[in-house]
């Protein structure tokens, strides 16, 4: 079931390579029914999730069958090290609480992103050959339970966006992609040191071997006492945990790890801009989660209040940057810096209401963000330009679109009765009740203000008042009497069409669904979420 | 489920089901479907005021609550915690039945007033559904019953008010506005939310009932110092809201809105929540917080109403009035007057609403003439407003047989009583405050009176282009302006609108609130809603004193009101003995409460004393300046020129912001996002330009490689690079001489480190 | 003359070392390619008269075999050197090692 | 002095090398490919026909045969200690002769040949050649044996680097590593020398006992160790004895660039393994001794200065063959690593470290061959748009440089992975090693990414979009590379046991 949601992708990508590059219409319709496929299949695993199960570390007797759900636990590679006893790399896939949510998410996203990459008009097999092992690559980050497996999918990503940040992207695109390559392998290679010290330092507890399990990492009492990352290794435990933890802040990303982020969003394509803001940014988060924070729990209980103060610059200053943007998408972009911020701070509460918050956070950003740059494709189609100051009155004559608009940008800015608030009231209540980062709240409620500040500043800009002068649109006297606009060179329909509504209006029903009733998603997390809080609350701890 | 609780829910979501109807299909539905929330209003006000009648009329019970709630979000067994739930709930209290009638009441005659206000507009049904969704938020803030769902409701009140205060979005005046007032009540509402967290951190909880109890029951882990600020930063919430200084700069522009919209929302409800918050979380305020809140009230009531004085635009004129009133309210749940300041709370309601609408009326006749200076004489083309508006008018100046005498003065007699229990000194410049503000009031509000009725028309007096401007900025959404624009003959409104004026109108006369005239003290209102018992006294409630405990007993039940017996009347007899019907009923849980309500029973008639007197001086000499022309305006403004602009520019609050918060934050910005590109973004900034000279293939891919982040490792390593490959001389003699270098090299760095 | 002490091994080294140190010479510094190749030879004779040497006192064939290699070896490589050098002179026109430098950076 | 021996003992030497004879047949039956090849070549008067390579290739792959026999021997010393028949050497013999064979396709695909040679005459018999020095080279237990193999191959590689005889690069490269190579040989003789001074011994393993019995003046023994060094480090191409390479490997034709940057690098690891694991004693004894500790730290130096130096200048280079010359430079470093940490697992990964780095190297050469080809030009910027041009050899050139860089899910990343697992399997200390190695591959990834850079996301200065097509043969070879650089990355069981089987010689050494 999981193995097939991960490779699906794959398959409809191998198909496209049988199928000739000048049928692009067959090329997308395959992509689409794969992404359609994903997205059944994310339905069936949800019905059949019980919440009740909690995940995170081994159920009982050590297997993680009765934690974990839809496991799939099959050898992939078995040697002899020798004196290392056997090394065994399994292919090991689950979901728990955790994962399932973001899995949903990224059949969601990539189904929107299939849809949205319609317009694609150069090297389409190209594209959507690398599309779907993008596709893939994400979600098979997110189902891997064995280290091994979860850093193979981890760089296979990597070449693909590359790539199609650098074939497909804006005028700058070779900067951008290999600024994030660079980047992105930067955090990796050291999660790759970590990955290894680990598997050195992990005996599973039913097989007695080492392993890269994921699941036994997740409990204390595997690590060797005197390994290089055991409990005793003091020193390498801190440097292992920071090392990894930047890994996975540069995906996030978090400051000062952010700026090929804006550089990224602004070349890349919509779609891919939206798989990067949707689904890609929470991978980083993802890791910190699964990985970063169960198997080194005290070094995150010592390192809350950092983690937090990130997460308040995250916040501010991702919304002031946001503030002095001219360019539609990349004041997007920072206001995702500045949202992913809310996630940090979340995870640094340490308490069920802020980790619950963040997790639910990281769903909303990826619907509402996909939303925001979806949106922002809209008018870049047509007016080929996303300077906010070359609009200007927008409301009246596109009024579907200014609708939208509204709706995604009071979404993004966390107003009640849109998902994005739940998160962000939950982030808040807990980093305040924990008392590690109680005044790191205070300050970075703040947020709240300059989010609103330059979300309405640009809706001001762009949709309120009058044409501006040197407006990128033109106003034309319609039969009726009345103005209408027009775009030259944009034959389209002016206000949304059928396909970018198909992409929008799901979007925004779950938006505001899980703004309205948050149980949804909110009742797949918690168990795990609590169970995570217990794995990694102080008392647990091994006596060092 | 308790029958009114599910009456009272059918009221909070029909608004909601109007919105949805006509944000989809107002083109659809004839006459944009206006009757659909005309109607469904209707309904909705009929419920509220069955319920009214259940609770207030038939069963005369001061303590009377019911409620109900459910699970919202489940977070399971949390650690630490345990099981923990964020439940949603409605409760149904006096209070609540009298706010949802008000409010219902209010909704329904402003739907009725637009459809011949707002009528041809283009967005006619637009305009229908955001006052549903106006009016389902505030109900939802008047029925929460816990802090999380007045928070929610909160932010909706602020998006509705947003959205119909930008209604004619194409006036950049208007959009400003819009995104003024969000931004403003956004400050408020951090405040207001960091205030919630406080008490949710300590008690995990946001339920009303919950947290009185365990308040009352000292579980306040925290200082409290800390409840204090709890108490200040959940006014802030009311300090955005109900545009008390020093956020209350929004309030004026707001009137860019259609007019019946700043009836509804900017004076009788939305601006009032912020007041009925403050009533519903009275019970946690320390003293101190108390006393912070009282000062902003006055001081908020004083400076709006210098500022109403000198303005021109009618609208602003009762919009600066408003703000001065909420000041009032706010002062009286400083001071303790809880019953007055509520009571005014919904007098207001009735007469500021009868007087935008009034306005609304006369700007409606004048098309869309909104200044002052250019009307006059009006009484005779406008009989009914004219009625109306005055008598709403008195009202608010506050004289005997109005409604607002009644409460103006309950609150003032309060602030007076409030004076004398903290030793008099500084608190003596709340009810001075007060009674200038008062006389002011009377001052501006008859200088409107007779500027807009009286006289002779002065239309024709109106510079050309600014009129032209004036109807230029409106014709936008009206179209029938157009056609009566040719001849400029003023008359009265259609029916429609003049209905909604009568009944309010009537709805400000003092026989509906209290017999006597002259003490409101006597009406029902203040008999059925009491002030409720602290639950933090002066005293840490840990001390556990018998007061506190008596309370925690009390308030075991959650209900927010303190019969204490003899344990607190045996304290005080003469609180118990002297005090009017009003409150003899209660005795109070703790000393200075009792003492505040006793005094300002006492300062009752004083209190009416100065307060005559003062309207009577500002009425005297709105009448000496604008009718006997005894002073000429002109010239004392010339006079005393300073103070003069100093009101006619607001106090320049928005001069102020705009250079400080405003500007500040533009500039931090703009630094931060220069800093993100080439500080953060470049490392070093000068590395870039170093590079380049070592940046061997000119392209712009390297160019850019070079500088940028990841780029200071690429800096050091090209660098390294650079140099490394000048080895590779291409002579194969340089190559062994490296390596003997090497070899021989390595052999002494060798023996070297042998010897030592 | 009994000051004249019987050579030992150690005369023998110096005068390796010696040669070593002119072969190394002549390679770093001559320009001439032919020349440059003498000094391989030298150097490769250095390593002989220490194998011979050290045979000699050390006892065992097995360096005396190694010397016989070194020269059969020596040999050939002049026979490639010669053939490259001529090549690079018809190239060239020259056969200055530190002239021909194309290769490089 | 010297007594002469008596009948009995020729009889008995006769005996052995009779015995031992059954044990070299490989070496045997490549020396008489290698004759019948100069014949076959007279007979076909070096026309250009596909005779030659043919028949190489069909030779070279009976050798397979012959050598896949030697498993069924029992592994041990032939000659009197000369020469050795061991796992260890058995898997260079297969490396040696498959990487022959990938130079004699590359070759037959390379269209330069064409251009410059008017006859291929002994150019295979000349790669015959230098297969079985560098067998001779794995194998030899004996310095006169290591030092007659490595000449045997440097003076092959000499030639084949000459081959172009009208090209004045190719000679010039000839000359360089002509010179270079010479003057390290010989002072790996001189090194030679003194070692057989302090020992009294030629063979490797008495070389062990007799340094770890008597404990030899460790000044004279770096002396030694740094010569010999500079023999191997020549040989395996690393800093700072390096500096032949990037200038031969641009040089020489294109085939014997790649042979010698994977083959004859082999061989000198092979080389140093051997004699470091076993001539120098620090084996069974838990505490290393000082010998062992200095050429340890000696090679940590050159390991990491070779992945610093060449990761670091090639982010300079224009012209691909070069670039591909300092990548194998900075190989050379990472291979190092392997050995550094002196144990099983070490070696394993070495070992395993050489097959991915033999695959995916070849791969690359091969396809850049096949660029030139169609370009004529190995120079960066002439890489523009040839993504759309010749589909198949980007998206293979694309996926060896990203198994060079050591990104999953190729055999790259499975190598590298060994590596710094056996770093930091040997604990702490080693960890910083790793950290290099990492960082320095981040480094790589940058200039390794030019290429597919280049090649497709710009456009190509001359505007023909027709599609450049290597042939189906060529096709097809690049798409097995490719399939199986990919196939091993993600299953790398059977050539990780491989590794391991022929590592486990050293078992007795390595503790």
């Amino acid at each position: 079931m999981l193995s097939l949601i991960v490779f699906l992708p794959i398959i409809a990508g191998l198909i496209i390579l049988a199928v000739p590059s000048s049928q692009k219409q067959i090329i997308r319709i395959v992509s689409l029914l794969a992404a359609l496929a994903q997205g059944v299949l994310a339905v069936l695993i949800w019905k059949g999730y019980d919440p009740a199960l909690p995940g995170i570390t081994a159920g009982p007797g050590g297997s993680p069958l009765g934690s974990f759900q839809f496991v799939e636990k099959i050898p992939w590679i078995t040697l002899n090290l020798g004196s290392f006893g056997p090394l065994n790399i399994e292919y090991f896939i689950g979901v728990d609480g955790i994962s399932i949510t973001m899995v949903i998410l990224t059949a969601l996203v990539s189904a929107i992103g299939v849809l949205s990459s319609w317009t694609i008009q150069k090297q389409v097999k190209g594209y959507f050959i690398l599309y779907n092992i993008l596709a893939a690559a994400m979600m098979g980050c997110f189902v891997s339970l064995d280290f091994f497996l979860f850093y193979v999918f981890w760089e296979i990503m990597l070449l693909p966006m590359y790539f199609l940040i650098g074939i497909w992207g804006g005028p700058n695109r070779e900067y951008a992609a290999i600024k994030f390559f660079l980047y992105t392998l930067f955090g990796s290679v050291f999660m790759l040191l970590v990955m290894i010290g680990l598997y050195f330092s992990v005996l599973d507890p039913v097989t007695g071997n080492h392993t890269f399990s994921l699941v036994a990492m997740a409990t204390q009492s595997n690590f060797i006492k005197d390994a290089i990352l055991g409990p005793d290794n003091v020193m390498w435990r801190y440097v292992a945990f920071i090392v990894l933890f930047i890994g996975f802040a540069i995906k996030v990303p978090m400051f000062p790890f952010h700026t090929w982020l804006p550089d990224a969003h602004v070349e890349a394509p919509t779609p891919i801009s939206v798989i990067l803001a949707g689904v890609l940014l929470k991978l980083g988060t993802y890791g910190m989660i699964r990985i970063n924070f169960p198997i080194f729990p005290e070094v995150f209980q010592a390192s809350l209040f950092v983690i937090g103060i990130f997460g308040a610059i995250n916040i501010i200053y991702g919304a002031l940057c946001a503030l002095a943007q001219k360019d539609l998408k990349k004041m997007v972009a920072y206001s995702s810096i500045s949202h992913m911020g809310y996630v940090l701070l979340g995870l640094s509460a340490g308490n069920s209401e802020g980790m619950v918050g963040a997790l639910y956070q990281m769903f909303n950003h990826g619907t509402i963000t996909a939303m925001l740059f979806l949106l922002v494709g809209v008018i870049y189609d047509r007016a080929h330009t996303r300077h906010i100051e070359k609009f200007g009155g927008l409301a009246s004559y596109m009024p579907v679109y200014a609708a939208f608009v509204t709706v995604a940008w009071f979404a993004s800015l966390g107003l009640p009765g849109l998902s994005g608030f739940i998160s962000e009231a939950l982030v808040f209540v807990g980093a305040f009740s924990s008392v590690t980062t109680r005044y790191i709240a205070m300050v970075a409620v703040l947020g709240i203000v300059f989010g609103a500040a330059y979300l309405l500043w640009s809706l001001q800009r762009m949709f309120l008042g009058q044409r501006r002068p040197d407006a990128a649109y033109d106003l034309v006297a319609g039969e009726d009497g009345h103005e209408h606009i027009h775009f030259h060179d944009w034959k389209g329909k002016i206000d949304l069409d059928g396909r970018e509504l198909a992409m929008l209006v799901p979007l925004m029903l779950i938006t505001i669904f899980l703004g309205v009733y948050p149980m949804p998603v909110l009742g797949m997390l918690t168990s795990s979420i609590n169970k995570l809080v217990e794995v990694l609350s102080p008392v647990i701890l091994p006596q060092l | 489920m308790h029958s009114l609780i599910q009456l009272s829910i059918v009221v909070l979501l029909l608004p909601l089901l109007s919105f949805v109807i006509l944000i989809f299909f107002n083109r659809r539905l004839p006459r944009r479907g206006d009757f659909v929330g005309v109607g469904i209003l209707g309904t909705a006000f009929g419920i509220s005021a069955y319920i009214f009648w259940q609770v207030i009329v038939q069963s005369y019970d001061p303590a009377f609550r019911v409620a109900w709630d459910f699970t919202w979000i489940n977070l399971g067994n949390v650690p630490g915690v345990g099981p923990l739930q964020i439940r949603m709930g409605v409760v149904i209290d006096n209070l609540t039945s009298i706010m949802l009638a008000m409010v219902t009441l209010i909704s329904l005659l402003v739907h009725l007033y637009s459809t011949g206000y707002m009528a041809g507009d283009k967005n006619y049904g637009r305009y229908f559904a955001f006052l549903g969704i106006f009016t389902f938020s505030m109900l939802g803030i008047v029925l929460s019953d816990n802090l999380f769902s007045i928070y929610i409701f909160w932010e909706l009140v602020g998006l509705s008010s947003y959205l119909l205060i930008g209604f004619f979005f194409e006036k950049e005046s208007a959009a400003d506005a819009q995104k003024k007032a969000f931004l403003a009540n956004r400050v408020g509402d951090i405040g207001m939310w960091l205030g919630i967290l406080i008490l949710y951190s300590q008690f995990h909880t946001f339920s009303f009932a919950e947290i009185y109890a365990k308040l009352a029951a000292g579980e306040f882990g925290l200082s409290n110092a800390w409840l204090t600020a709890a108490g200040i930063l959940l006014f802030m919430g009311c300090v955005g809201k109900s545009a008390q200084f020093p956020l209350h700069i929004w309030l004026p522009d707001a009137m860019e809105g259609p007019t019946p919209v700043s009836a509804l929302i900017h004076a009788a409800t939305m601006v009032a929540a912020g007041v009925y918050f403050v009533a519903r979380i009275f019970v946690l305020l320390t003293p101190d917080a108390l006393h912070v809140i009282a000062f902003i009230g006055a001081s908020t009531a004083f400076m709006a109403a210098t500022i109403a004085i000198t303005q021109n635009d009618i609208k602003r004129v009762l919009a600066y009035s408003t703000v001065s009133q909420l000041g009032y309210m706010v002062l009286g749940l400083g001071v303790g007057a809880y019953s007055a300041a509520l009571f005014h709370l919904v007098t207001h309601a009735f007469f500021k609403a009868c007087l935008f609408l009034g306005s609304g009326a006369i700007i409606h006749a004048m098309h869309h003439e909104q200044d002052m200076r250019w009307m006059g004489g009006l009484r005779k083309n406008m009989p009914w407003t004219f009625a109306t508006f005055t008598l709403a008018t008195l009202a608010l100046a506050g004289l005997p047989l109005t409604s607002g005498f009644l409460s103006k003065d309950a609150i003032l007699a309060g602030a007076i009583g409030f004076a004398q229990v903290e030793g008099g000194g500084i608190y003596y410049l709340i009810p001075v405050l007060g009674f200038f503000s008062a006389m002011l009031t009377a001052f501006y509000m008859g200088r409107q009176i007779w500027l807009v009725f009286f006289g002779e028309s002065r239309t024709h007096l109106k510079p050309a282009e600014t009129h032209h401007a004036a109807h230029h900025a409106h014709d936008s959404h009206d179209s029938h302006t157009d056609l009566h624009h040719a001849e400029h003959q003023v008359h009265e409104v259609s029916w429609n609108m003049r209905a909604p004026l009568v009944i309010l109108a009537a709805l400000s006369v003092f026989f509906v609130y209290s017999p006597d005239p002259l003490d409101g003290g006597k009406g029902w209102f203040m008999k059925m809603i009491p002030t409720p018992a602290t639950v933090v006294g002066q005293a840490n409630p840990q001390k556990g004193s018998l007061i506190a405990a008596a309370t925690a007993t009390q308030l075991a039940g959650a209900v927010p009101e303190a019969v204490v017996g003899h344990a607190a009347a045996g304290e005080l007899p003469n609180a118990a003995s002297s005090h009017g019907q009003a409150t003899s009923a209660h005795t109070y849980s703790d000393l200075r409460q009792a003492e505040i309500v006793h005094a300002g029973h006492a300062a009752h008639y004083t209190a009416i004393y100065i307060s005559s007197v003062m309207v009577l001086l500002g009425i005297g000499l709105a009448l000496v300046v604008y009718v006997f022309n005894i002073i000429d305006p002109e010239k004392t403004a010339l006079a005393i020129r300073p103070l003069y602009l100093f009101s006619l520019n607001k106090w320049y609050w928005d001069e102020i912001y705009q250079a400080t918060f405003i500007k500040g934050s533009m500039v931090l910005a703009t630094t931060l996002s220069w800093f993100d590109t080439h500080i953060v973004d470049g490392m070093v900034n000068g590395v870039a330009t170093l590079v380049r000279k070592f940046a061997f293939f000119n392209d712009s891919f390297d160019r850019h490689v070079v500088d940028g982040a990841v780029n200071f490792t690429a800096f050091t390593v090209n660098t390294i690079g650079a140099m490394l490959r000048k080895l590779q001389t291409g002579k194969v003699q340089t190559y062994i001489v490296m390596l003997i270098l090497a070899v021989f090299g390595y052999f002494v760095f060798y023996f070297t480190r042998l010897i030592y | 003359m009994e000051q004249l002490t019987p050579i030992g091994l150690n005369h023998y080294l110096t005068i390796s070392a010696f040669l070593l140190g002119f072969g190394l010479f002549a390679v770093m510094t001559r320009k001439n390619a032919i020349v440059v190749l003498m000094g391989v030879e030298l150097i490769l004779n250095a390593a002989n008269i220490n194998f011979l040497a050290f045979s000699k006192y050390n006892g065992g064939m097995a360096g005396v075999m190694f010397v016989l290699f070194i020269i059969v070896i020596a040999a050939a490589e002049a026979a490639i050197a010669l053939a490259i050098v001529i090549n690079i002179f018809k190239i060239f026109k020259s056969v200055d090692v530190s002239s021909i430098d194309t290769l490089k950076e | 002095m010297f007594e002469l021996p008596s009948g009995a003992e020729i009889q008995s030497i006769v005996a052995t090398l009779q015995s031992n004879v059954g044990f070299f047949i490989p070496e045997i039956y490549l020396s008489l490919l290698f004759m019948f090849l100069i014949l076959l070549d007279l007979v076909v008067k070096g026309r250009k026909n596909n005779i030659l390579p043919i028949t190489t290739l069909v030779g070279l792959a009976g050798t397979l045969f012959f050598i896949y026999q030697q498993h069924a021997l029992k592994a041990g010393e032939l000659f009197f200690g000369m020469y050795v028949l061991d796992e260890f050497a058995l898997f260079f013999k297969y490396f040696f002769v498959l990487s022959g064979m990938l130079a004699v396709i590359v070759t037959m695909a390379d269209e330069q040949f064409d251009r410059e040679v008017k006859s291929m005459g002994e150019y295979y018999a000349l790669i015959v050649s230098m297969v079985i020095g560098m067998i001779m080279m794995a194998s030899s237990a004996d310095l006169m044996m290591i030092f007659l193999s490595m000449e045997l191959v440097s003076f092959t590689a000499y030639i084949l680097t000459g081959y172009f005889k009208r090209s004045p690069r190719s000679s010039e490269a000839a000359l360089k590593y002509l010179v270079y190579g010479a003057v390290s040989s010989g002072l790996m003789v001189y090194g030679f020398s003194l070692i057989y001074g302090l020992t009294a011994e030629t063979n490797i393993v008495k070389i062990g006992a007799e340094l770890a019995a008597s404990n030899p003046n460790s000044l004279v023994m770096i002396f030694a160790t740094l010569l010999i060094l500079a023999g191997f480090g020549y040989k395996i191409g690393a800093v700072p004895f390096h500096f032949w390479s990037p200038d031969v490997y641009e040089g020489a034709p294109t085939p014997i660039t790649a042979y010698l940057s994977v083959a004859s690098k082999a061989a000198g690891f092979a080389l140093l393994m051997r004699f470091f694991f076993v001539a120098v004693p620090h084996g069974g004894v838990p505490i290393e001794n000082k010998l062992s500790i200095d050429w340890k730290t000696l090679l940590i130096f050159i390991s990491i200065a070779s992945m610093i130096y060449g990761n670091v200048v090639a982010l300079w280079q224009k012209n691909v063959k070069r670039l591909l010359a300092y990548s194998s430079i900075a190989h050379a470093g990472y291979l190092l690593l392997g050995i550094i940490v002196i144990d099983k697992f070490g070696t394993q990964a070495t070992l395993f470290y050489l097959l991915s780095y033999f695959l995916m190297n070849f791969g690359a050469f091969y396809v850049v061959t096949l660029i030139a080809n169609k370009t004529g030009s190995e120079n960066l910027d002439d890489y523009r748009g040839l993504g759309k041009k010749m589909p198949l050899a980007g998206a293979a050139l694309t996926v060896f440089l990203i198994s060079l860089v050591g990104l999953p899910p190729t055999l790259g990343f499975i190598g590298k992975l060994m590596i710094f697992s056996a770093l930091l399997a040997k604990g702490s200390l080693y960890i910083w090693l790793a950290l290099i190695g990492v960082m320095t591959s981040v480094i790589s990834l940058y200039y390794y990414m030019l290429i597919p850079l280049n090649m497709y996301l710009r456009e190509s200065n001359m505007h023909d979009d027709k599609e450049m097509n290597p042939g189906i043969l060529a096709q097809a070879l690049m798409a097995v590379l490719m399939i199986l650089t990919l196939y091993f990355g993600l299953f790398f069981t059977p050539l990780a046991d491989f590794a391991k089987y022929s590592s486990a010689i050293f078992g007795a050494v390595l503790h």
